[in-house]
């Protein structure tokens, strides 16, 4: 069965943003993950259309985005923008955040909660 | 003077001439404080821009300048992107409203300051962009003043964006991304938008 | 030139352990960054012996280590125990820690002020 | 009662058994708490054990010790790698010193708590193995007491570890690792090393 929320890592590495969820997954078989990594041409970067392609195939109709650098959350939020789903940006540290994120959720933790389960990483 | 779409498709013809001439200094500049792509990054935006105009027959201001948005942000691919694009997004909004530069460029402007969460004396874009708005809402605008402005970057410590990691350090380069602003608007100014 | 201090990435994921150093090589070209992701068999875990690999292919002799989960560090400092070079664990958000550190390195920065600056990433 | 390696040789091999036999117990331990992997990570260890020692001939008991720590260290891949890696590498350096179960396997138990940084309580293997020292201090060990402390991490709170993430929510579950080392010290007693 698939959770409520989704999760979607955007990174301006392909490679981070494929390899994230493997860790996610482990701990969180029932939750949808997604990812956006690297620019259009996959070079180091992010793309708007890219995350708004990881919001539409995750399974979930909201979203828990953890992203990499200040410049990948612009683009987030511009998709974000463009987008239907409901969208919760963390400024928290990618990995760490998500990680904690996604063994919450499958627990089936109320977002409050995990929100405050993460606010002690937020970093940006 | 109002804004039209001939001198817009100016406006880009000449600002996509001058990234050209200046990819390699703006990756330069953005090497010290940076991670060295603003040349490239910007280069990419604006062959977008020029291909996406291109396939434009007789587009309206704003479609035009959503056209030039929408290229910048898919093609940038670093904060730039997001940044303009986000400038030209809010052009395009309000062009039906008013074509004064200084109004739109203002809108710009907020636009710009919402997108990255920066403000004026963080030493990014908004030094050039903001002092060019204020100008404009007295006078006219010379290609000295803008030039003023970017070069006031040198003297800044950065607050935002990947310079900012260097705090102090980031003092006696110029920001890229000023530079690039100021080549759009002396590319606007001779491109006959002002006065 | 290469700098006097070099970075080494661990992480559970083959993939991020990879990644991590594209996204910082891009503000640091001669900081040394090596990694160690995955176990020996490339499974997602960790493995003191890729990370001692990692140790001996960094071309610096004084060493920054980041990591992602709790097991990793325990890798990693049996892999400090094995090894002749000195190495510096931090407790840090991963990437944006990393990222902070070869930004600063290529910048010259003194180890000590780096570490400042490290300080408010502090999530482990 | 002294460890000796034909007790070591058997220990290893009885553990070896107990894990193969239990191991999608002990996987499913970790699935509501952790990451699903500690039965196929201590298999994978304990192969790796199981092979090392194959090739050792006459081997004496801190070189066993040795072997074993190395291999696990080396295939577990998970949490449970370095630290009973660590336990096995504190018995060698303390084994030519002592071979009193009770005083190697508080060292062993020291070098887990400095290598995790988890303390008793903290619904580790830790729970399995301080209680099995603080016995030993007294009096002999029997499977029973050994079940006990396995069976106590239950109630209690996660502080280390994956589970810890999940905090209060980690109670009502056995802790994997607690379990592993139950069927360690099961098996070492099985072995002839007590009494
Ligand atoms: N948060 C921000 N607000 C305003 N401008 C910013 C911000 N972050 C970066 N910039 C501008 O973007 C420029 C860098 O652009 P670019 O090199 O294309 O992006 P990146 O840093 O992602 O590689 C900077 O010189 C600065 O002018
Ligand atoms: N910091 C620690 N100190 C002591 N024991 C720990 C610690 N972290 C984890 N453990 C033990 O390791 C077990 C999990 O092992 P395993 O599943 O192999 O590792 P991983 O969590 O990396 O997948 C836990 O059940 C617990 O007993
Ligand atoms: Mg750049
Ligand atoms: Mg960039
Ligand atoms: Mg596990
Ligand atoms: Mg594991």
């Amino acid at each position: 069965m698939t959770k409520k929320f989704g999760i979607v890592i955007v990174s301006h590495v392909p490679e981070v943003a494929v390899g994230v969820p493997k860790l996610l997954e482990q701990v969180a078989a029932d939750v949808s993950i997604t990812f956006a990594g690297g620019t259009d041409e996959n070079e180091i970067g992010t793309s708007a259309g890219k995350i708004m392609d990881a919001f539409e195939r995750n399974e979930a109709q909201e979203l828990l985005a953890f992203y990499d650098l200040g410049s990948s959350k612009m683009n987030l939020e511009l998709a974000v923008e463009m987008s239907d789903k409901k969208v919760n940006i963390y400024d928290v540290a990618l990995i760490e955040g998500a990680y904690t994120a996604a063994t919450l959720l499958e627990a089936d933790v109320a977002l409050k909660d995990i929100e405050q389960q993460l606010a002690p990483l937020k970093i940006k | 003077m109002m804004i039209t779409v001939e001198i817009v498709d100016k406006w880009m013809e000449l600002f996509y001439l001058k990234v050209s001439e200046q990819k390699a200094y703006l990756s330069e500049l953005d090497t010290p404080i940076g991670d060295g792509d603003h040349g490239n990054n910007m280069m990419r935006g604006m062959q977008g821009v020029k291909d996406s105009l291109d396939k434009l027959t007789k587009p309206d201001l704003k479609t035009t300048f959503k056209t030039i948005a929408m290229a910048l942000i898919s093609k940038v691919g670093g904060a730039a992107g997001p940044l303009y694009g986000t400038a030209f997004l809010e052009m395009a909004k309000k062009c039906d409203e008013t074509q004064a530069p200084v109004e739109l460029f203002s809108y710009a402007l907020e636009g710009i300051k919402k997108r990255g969460g920066a403000t004026v004396g963080d030493k990014t874009m908004i030094d050039v962009w903001a002092p060019v708005v204020d100008i404009l809402e007295k006078s006219s605008l010379s290609v000295e003043q803008i030039r003023e402005a970017a070069n006031g970057t040198k003297d800044l410590v950065a607050k935002k964006g990947r310079a900012s990691y260097l705090g102090e350090r980031s003092v006696g380069h110029l920001d890229p991304g000023a530079v690039s602003s100021q080549y759009l608007f002396e590319s606007f100014i001779e491109a006959g938008g002002i006065k």
